[in-house]
């Protein structure tokens, strides 16, 4: 018995590791069947893509896009680059130069560039431009139909390179709608969409691709894209910038964060879209070959994207401004930043975010008028910026992080911001009591006399420096007297968002170029034509359903000028002071994205120091990394 | 009940070792009672610090202490498993004697329904209530619905001891008495039901917390009540298994690893004590 | 065998009764819900752009029937009910416009393979090892072993799963810990492919074996020791039978009835630490399928992936409920 | 018919002891179920062993037969069978030897006939697995030779491919004589056989047993606490009381000198044709084996119990040819 029991025992043991032994030395998670050296890995953020074989990006809410999709296969008129760019921020891509508008901004002129070939051998000409928005504005349910049948009024193409635009009304901003930021609208194969009969039901599968790349093969469970360079990539409009380097790019979902880190400690993953700030020092730490953004703290990219508390300014109480101001003066921003990045953030007390060129045009100019700034509680006149609140950051984490943290004045105020409000819960007191709000022990009651609740939704785990940041924040009016809750919505929070179905939220109704100072990007949708009733969805951006006379004046103003025009600048400081005043959303700071590139295989990713590109793998502008990275070795 | 327990104190080995476990599992609990810190605040504390003198089990990146967060995390770790247990267990007892004492079509369909919920895959409709419900799902009504969904089996015990108990004299007896049935079952089979009632809620509270740890790692349940769940939820987002702070997953799972396998060793041992085969097994065949 | 269609009947009117319930309590839950499934998916839909307002009024008309939420409760009871039996769960709103029946289907044979085959595993091994140990009382291995099943049974699928992944994914990194199948290779029964998806698949389904073990381990080992003493066992023992036949045609066989029953038993609860595993390995399940689902706010896949696993599982104890009287041709005493 | 005078008894026990220790909930206990007994039995007889439940009797052939488990443990003394040479016991002679023996030589009729068969196996495989081994031949021939024994007992050859359940009690217990007897062993321990049987299929049971006996010239010790069925069965009779043998001798002599006082009453409690009067009872219960009172384990329920009966056992003595007695009352003077 004792020997059938050992050997029961050895079986059961061996069982289970039984078909380790053959393949155990050969890397697990890495595509096979390619060669590494010529294989760039890169995250999709999207994670597994559930219907993984849908390439049709012109059809509602389809598919993936940070599959490889928007970053190697598609391509459009032009691209805003939010750092330097390789050559200038402003990149003619398909269009051979900038949009030109006649006088009145009612018609925009295109001219394309030539001898721009689809994958399938079939040249890119002015007729995919215009089949790209005829279709769209002919079916309603694609995506971008609605703002291309508010706008335009007919699309010509006189001869194949030159595409005229007619719109409907002025709108000097127009060619943004073709301008890759994050992405933007997509040029469409006009010969494979005219053998569609609904272009909303058809999945582009395999699809034909304007890029460099073009699909070579996918998991049908949506875990990872293989893209493969084309032969002709010199007929793309990437050519111009010479040979990508990757012969395959994959496009991988590799797991919640942990899985991310070990995965780039394995040198599987060559790029991480974005972890949390302890996964970043953890590979900064462990592994030579990760870089990020920043050689050292705060390491994250900043995008041009402003994370901030947005009020739902429809909600009862929150459509008093002197409520929303106290909830602003009752938050610890030094605290937040801790709690939300480690400190590793560039904080903003105005709403524009604190990168790119931002701070030289809005940010410092500004200052002035800022520690003048002054509010009436009814009772006090307090001034409440305090300047100093960037330096306090850093003089906080010295004594923990040491020589990392940059002590010239001038580093410390571009890389974790400038000032912010100074903690005041006796003025948010006084302006709550004016508003109306009573207190009854530590706790704040509404006019109505119940107690004042305030939830604040987050996503939890699909975006944790946001979730944090969230905790904190509610912490702290808890602790004022607030009735504060949170709220996980995870991905439920884009429906909510856009159904008005919260008090306040962690989020962006901001976001701009970053390399250049037109604010139009997301403000042209907060005017208040937009603004749906309660309960009825929202269209873009204006998530805080705030409408204000003055800013319709301001954004009416600047669709009439031009987009270089330096008058959009002092537009835009308009903006600024209208936001500080009305406070329809707590700024923040900037989001920090930790992308993490490993040195191992490939070498010339964009960094600070050489700041070519965003290296965010979700980005469109990502694919002019592809051009510049080489083999390490 | 005493001299049972007294008994398994004395000669049960893996009684010992279950009360034991249990037992510091509840001190830790009650401790929470005496936690210097207040117990929903994040940066209290110098974050990320090893386990050392003034941090026994070390602090988490969000500045807490994990010793006392994990005492108040026990506790409504316990609660909740508590709450389910009682819920569930007086659904049980109701449909066991009902089943059991009444037979015929009642037995039947109670059976069936009973089987049914044995069968059915309650994870996905726990979700699916969180789907629906979000953020109103509180701590008390999830753990309503987990009751409401994990009285099947304890259920089917009952109503099999309900059975043995029904052919039995005293019953006859009883009802010759003119003793009306809710009687006859609450004064006359629940005291036999009430020690296997016992030893199940120590296997309901396994399940109950097994589950709730699921969800609350998964982020399906309430983030501001401290949980182990919810430790191990707030531990992810920081990774703070590659980040090296390991203190802040190893200790709640150990400490709700310890929980499982003391109420888990409760129960086996009282089920063995309470069990005539394999008590007559362990005194020798009885032949 | 006479007893066998009377058997028959009352199994299928238990499997009948659990679809019944089961479907029932997904309707209940979803109309006692307060959101607005069709507000949502259209909030989805529109947050991307399309505004056109006789667009949104025809997609919330279709959405309705779609639903279920036309008309009378009772004809929305009636049309949900069609839809189950005709497997239409509408499209996929994260996912759109694939139908959530096509996701299912994709997902289905990844979970019912690592189901079956670790189910099978734990069964067959959890079985065999208590049987032993129930039979040979006085090993020290197999009584160690007893030990270490009471240690680990108790402790829920996410624990053993993320311990699992620590030590094989961090600590000594030697398997995959995230995905169905090595990235690049053509699905289809070819040895890449299928070794591929044998390797991925060790870690879920040793959580699962893991765990599962412990309970057929103690549960079987207390049925032999019972069994054991029984007037057959101990009659074919005087007759000088070999012990291993024993064992195997007397103890082992016997006890397998009553293990058979406890499988169609737990089935539910195996599917439940199978949505967990998958989560945390990130298979290509149903389970990763429907936790996803919830993190996506996809209403009309995760009411078809709770309904369906629901159908699948009950699937899988008529199943076994059918091939009992094969164990155990004394199905009139069941 | 009887056996008596033959050279070599089949089975020769001498002073076998058998204990239960039990160690549980911290509590040693020690059960002296069988203690010190001593008898044989003879080629070609019928041994019967009588006495009220819970005497040892069970206890005694699974001694004698080799099939103790802890906690029962053989204590002291021997069991010797004449097939089985050199080993003064079957349960310290090695398993390879035993299992050749079983069945071969050396067959059982259980108690509780009713669930000796597996619940899970045709009655086919029953006899495959018990007797092929020791029969040979190949399958056929062995299945041929099933079928020509089961007509013996009057069983119909469908039977066999009928699980046990299917089958009523009385042809289960057919069964199961046929499945012992179709080794045609030398020695056939049946314990109970027939208690589990309503009397008419009994009295159908008992008289093929003999008539296979007959045939076969085997020994069968046969079990059962009642003292009818010894009377029309067998040739000699043992009595237990309390984990010892109080008398024995041949049955007839036994039934009508019976020696011991508890065996007269095991007789006098016996139904006769004609009775009218009340049956005297016996006052007590059988003592706890785990504390039996000192001397003679009878002497609390005994109607003649002397001084000496409550500290002195008494011996075993043949005290008539061929008729053994443990009593104080009958052998003065006479102790262990």
């Amino acid at each position: 018995m004792t020997r059938l029991s050992a050997w029961m025992l050895v079986a059961s043991l061996l069982i289970p590791t039984l078909p380790l032994s053959p393949s155990s030395a050969a890397a697990q998670g890495i595509p096979q069947n390619i060669p590494r050296k010529e294989l760039l890995i890169l995250e999709n953020p999207e994670g597994t893509i559930k219907n993984a074989g849908w390439f049709n990006i012109w059809a509602i809410n389809a598919g993936s896009q940070s599959n490889g999709l928007q970053q190697a296969a598609l391509d459009t008129l032009w691209y805003i680059d939010p750092e330097k760019g390789l050559d200038g921020a402003w990149d003619n891509s398909l269009a051979a130069e900038k949009p030109v508008y006649n006088a009145e901004f009612t018609e925009m002129r295109v001219k394309l560039r030539r001898g721009l070939f689809w994958s399938d051998g079939v040249e890119f000409s002015s007729a995919d431009v215009k089949a790209t928005v005829d279709i769209q504005v002919k079916n309603p349910n694609m995506r971008f139909s609605a703002v291309l049948a508010n706008n335009v009024a007919s699309v010509e193409a006189p001869d194949a390179e030159t595409v005229i635009f007619k719109l409907k009304k002025p709108n000097s901003r127009f060619h943004t709608n073709f301008t890759v930021r994050w992405g933007a609208i997509w040029i469409l194969p006009k010969h494979v969409f005219d053998k569609v009969e609904d272009p909303a039901k058809f999945d582009f599968n395999k699809p034909v691709s304007l890029g460099a790349y073009t699909l070579h093969s996918f998991d049908p469970d949506g875990k990872w894209y293989i893209w493969q360079l084309r032969e002709d990539w010199q007929r793309s409009s990437l050519g111009r910038y010479g040979k990508p380097g990757p012969k395959y790019l994959a496009y991988i979902d590799p797991g919640p964060p942990d899985k991310r880190v070990i995965a780039q400690l394995n040198h599987e993953l060559d790029v991480i879209h974005d972890i949390a700030p302890e996964g970043m020092f953890t590979l900064a730490k462990q592994d030579k070959g990760t870089r990020a953004w920043f050689k050292g703290f705060p390491y994250g990219h900043p995008d041009p994207t402003l994370p901030a508390v947005i009020f739902n300014t429809q909600n009862e109480h929150l459509r008093n401004r002197d409520v929303r101001w106290a909830l602003a003066l009752m938050i610890d921003i030094k605290a937040v930043t801790m709690a939300a990045y480690r400190g590793a953030a560039t904080i903003s007390a105005i709403a524009v975010p604190p990168t790119g060129i931002h701070p030289e045009a809005y940010h410092k100019p500004m200052e002035a008028w800022l520690k003048d700034f002054e509010i009436d509680t009814g009772k006090s006149k307090v001034k409440p910026y305090d300047s100093t609140v960037g330096k306090q950051i850093a003089d906080m984490l010295r004594p923990s992080m040491g020589d990392q943290i940059p002590s010239d004045p001038a580093v410390i105020a571009n890389s974790f911001g400038l000032g912010w409000w100074k903690t005041n819960v006796a003025a948010a007191g006084e302006l709550l009591t004016r508003a109306g709000f009573r207190k009854q022990g530590n706790q704040w009651l509404t006019p109505d006399g119940k107690p004042f609740v305030v939830r604040l939704m987050v996503e939890g785990d699909l975006r944790p420096v946001m979730t944090r940041a969230g905790t904190m924040i509610v912490q702290q009016w808890k602790q004022a007297g607030i009735d504060a809750r949170i709220d996980v919505a995870q991905g439920t929070l884009l429906t909510r968002r856009a159904a008005g179905d919260f008090d306040a939220f962690i989020g962006w109704s901001v976001e701009t170029w970053g390399g250049h100072q037109d604010l139009s990007y997301f403000m042209d949708s907060w005017h208040s034509q937009f603004v749906a009733e309660p309960g009825k969805p929202q269209p873009l951006r204006n998530w805080q359903r705030w409408t204000h006379p003055e800013l319709d004046k301001i954004i009416e103003d600047i669709r009439k000028i031009d987009f270089d025009d330096p008058k959009g600048v002092e537009l835009g400081r308009d903006y600024v002071k209208l936001m500080t005043r009305e406070m329809p959303i707590i700024p923040l700071m900037a989001y920090n994205v930790f992308t993490a590139m490993d040195q191992t295989y490939w070498k010339g990713y964009p960094t600070a120091d050489d700041p070519y590109a965003n290296p965010v793998t979700n980005w469109g502008n990502s694919r002019y990394m592809f051009v510049r990275l080489k083999p390490a070795n | 009940m005493l001299a049972i327990l007294r008994d398994l104190l004395r000669y049960n080995l893996e009684f010992r070792i279950g009360l034991a476990l249990v037992a510091i599992v509840l001190v830790m609990a009650g401790l929470s009672f005496v936690s210097p810190y207040p117990a929903g605040d994040v940066f209290v504390v110098p974050p990320d610090i090893p386990p050392s003198i003034t941090h026994w089990l070390g602090t988490t990146s969000r500045g807490q202490d994990v010793f006392w967060q994990l005492t108040l995390a026990i506790r409504n770790t316990l609660g909740f498993g508590i709450m389910v247990a009682v819920l569930s267990r007086v659904i049980a007892i109701v449909v066991g004697l009902l089943a059991g004492y009444s037979g015929g079509w009642i037995d039947r369909v109670l059976m069936s329904i009973n089987d049914t919920f044995i069968i059915i895959p309650l994870f996905p409709i726990l979700i699916l209530f969180y789907f629906v419900l979000r953020d109103t799902m509180s701590t008390p009504l999830l753990a309503t619905i987990m009751a409401c969904l994990g009285w099947a089996y304890d259920a089917r015990l009952i109503r099999s001891i309900a059975l043995s108990l029904k052919t039995r004299e005293f019953t006859q007896t009883s009802i010759f008495s003119g003793m009306k049935t809710h009687e006859i079952l609450a004064r006359e089979h629940l005291p036999y039901v009430l020690p296997i009632v016992f030893s199940t809620t120590m296997n309901n509270m396994n399940w109950s917390i097994g589950i709730e740890v699921t969800l609350a790692v998964l982020g399906f349940t309430d983030i501001n009540t401290p949980t182990i769940g919810g430790m191990i939820y707030w531990a992810n987002q920081h990774t703070a298994l590659v980040a090296g702070i390991w203190w802040w997953i190893a200790f709640p799972v150990a400490l709700v690893a310890m929980t499982f396998v003391g109420l888990f060793l409760l129960a086996v041992s009282m089920n063995e004590y309470i069990d005539p085969r394999s008590r007559l097994a362990r005194m020798g065949g009885g032949r | 065998m006479s007893a066998y269609p009377a058997y028959l009947a009352k199994r299928l009117a238990q499997f009948a009764m659990v679809v019944f319930i089961g479907v029932n309590l997904a309707f209940v839950i979803t109309h006692a819900s307060p959101i607005d499934p069709v507000e949502q998916s259209i909030a989805v839909v529109t947050s991307f752009g399309s505004t056109a307002p006789e667009a949104i009024a025809a997609m919330r008309s279709s959405l309705q029937e779609l639903y279920g939420l036309k008309g009378t409760l009772a004809e929305q009871y009636l049309t949900f009910w069609s839809r189950v039996v005709r497997g239409d769960f509408g499209p996929s709103l994260s996912a759109f416009p694939t139908p959530v029946s096509a996701l299912i289907g994709r997902a289905l044979p990844w979970t019912a393979g690592l189901l079956i085959v670790s189910t099978l595993i734990t069964w067959v091994l959890g079985n065999l090892l208590g049987g032993l140990a129930g039979y040979y009382q006085r090993s020290r291995t197999l009584k160690l072993m007893g030990v270490v099943a009471m240690g680990v049974h108790p402790i829920p699928y996410y624990i053993v799963a993320l311990l699992l992944l620590i030590v094989f994914g961090f600590l000594w990194p030697v398997l995959p810990i995230t995905g169905g199948s090595a990235m690049n290779l053509q699905q289809g029964w070819n040895w890449a492919f299928v070794s591929s998806v044998v390797l991925h698949s060790i870690l879920p389904a040793l959580s699962l074996i893991l765990i599962g073990l412990g309970s057929w381990f103690l549960g079987m080992r207390s049925l032999v020791s019972n069994i054991v003493t029984e007037d057959y066992v101990v009659y074919a023992e005087t007759a000088g039978l070999d012990s291993r036949r024993v064992l195997g045609s007397y103890v082992m066989r016997n006890a397998l009835a009553p293990q058979v029953t406890g499988l169609a038993m737990s089935l539910g609860g195996i599917f439940n630490g199978a949505v967990i595993t998958e989560k945390v390995f990130g298979y290509p399940g149903v389970g990763t399928l429907l936790v996803d689902a919830v993190y996506a706010g996809d209403y009309g896949l995760v009411l078809g992936v709770t309904t369906v696993s629901i159908i699948a599982v009950s699937v899988g104890v008529l199943v076994i409920d059918l091939l009992y009287p094969l164990i155990d041709p004394r199905v009139e005493l069941r | 018919m009887s056996g008596a005078g033959d050279a070599v008894p089949v089975l020769q026990v001498r002073d076998l002891q058998a204990h239960f220790r039990t160690h549980y909930f911290g509590v040693n206990r020690e059960v002296r179920a069988v203690d010190g007994v001593t008898f044989e039995v003879n080629r070609n007889e019928i041994y019967g062993l009588a006495g009220e439940s819970s005497s040892g009797k069970t206890t005694l052939v699974k001694t004698i037969a080799g099939l103790l488990k802890p906690p029962l443990e053989m204590v002291g003394g021997s069991a010797r069978f004449s097939f089985l040479p050199g080993w003064d016991a079957i349960g310290r002679a090695p398993p390879e030897v035993v299992r050749a023996i079983r069945w071969r030589h050396l067959s059982y009729i259980m108690q509780g006939s009713m669930n000796v068969l597996n619940p899970l196996r045709r009655v086919r495989y029953s006899f495959r697995d018990f007797a092929w081994r020791h029969l040979g031949g190949s399958k056929v021939e062995f299945d041929a030779r099933v079928v020509a024994h089961m007509e013996r007992v009057k069983l119909d050859p469908s039977v066999l491919d009928a699980y046990p359940h299917e089958l009523s009690g009385g042809m289960r217990q057919r069964v199961t004589i046929a499945l012992a007897t179709i080794c045609k062993p030398d020695f056939i321990i049946a314990d109970e056989p027939t208690t589990a049987l309503d009397v008419v299929v009994q009295k159908d049971v008992l008289g093929m047993i003999r008539a296979i006996q007959c045939e076969m010239g085997s020994s069968i010790l046969f079990i059962t606490h009642d003292m009818g069925v010894h009377a029309a069965l067998t040739d000699r009779l043992g009595i237990m009381y309390a984990g010892r043998l109080v008398e024995d001798g041949e049955t007839p002599e036994i039934f009508s000198r019976p020696l011991h006082p508890y065996t007269r009453h095991l007789i006098a409690s016996l139904p006769r044709i004609g009775d009218t009067e009340q049956r005297e009872g016996l006052d007590g219960t059988p003592p706890n084996l785990a504390a039996p009172p000192p001397g003679c384990r009878f002497h609390p329920r005994c109607p003649l119990a002397m001084p000496v009966c409550t500290t002195i056992v008494p011996a075993m003595v043949e005290t008539l040819p061929g008729h053994r007695v443990a009593c104080h009352a009958v052998n003065p003077g006479m102790a262990t």
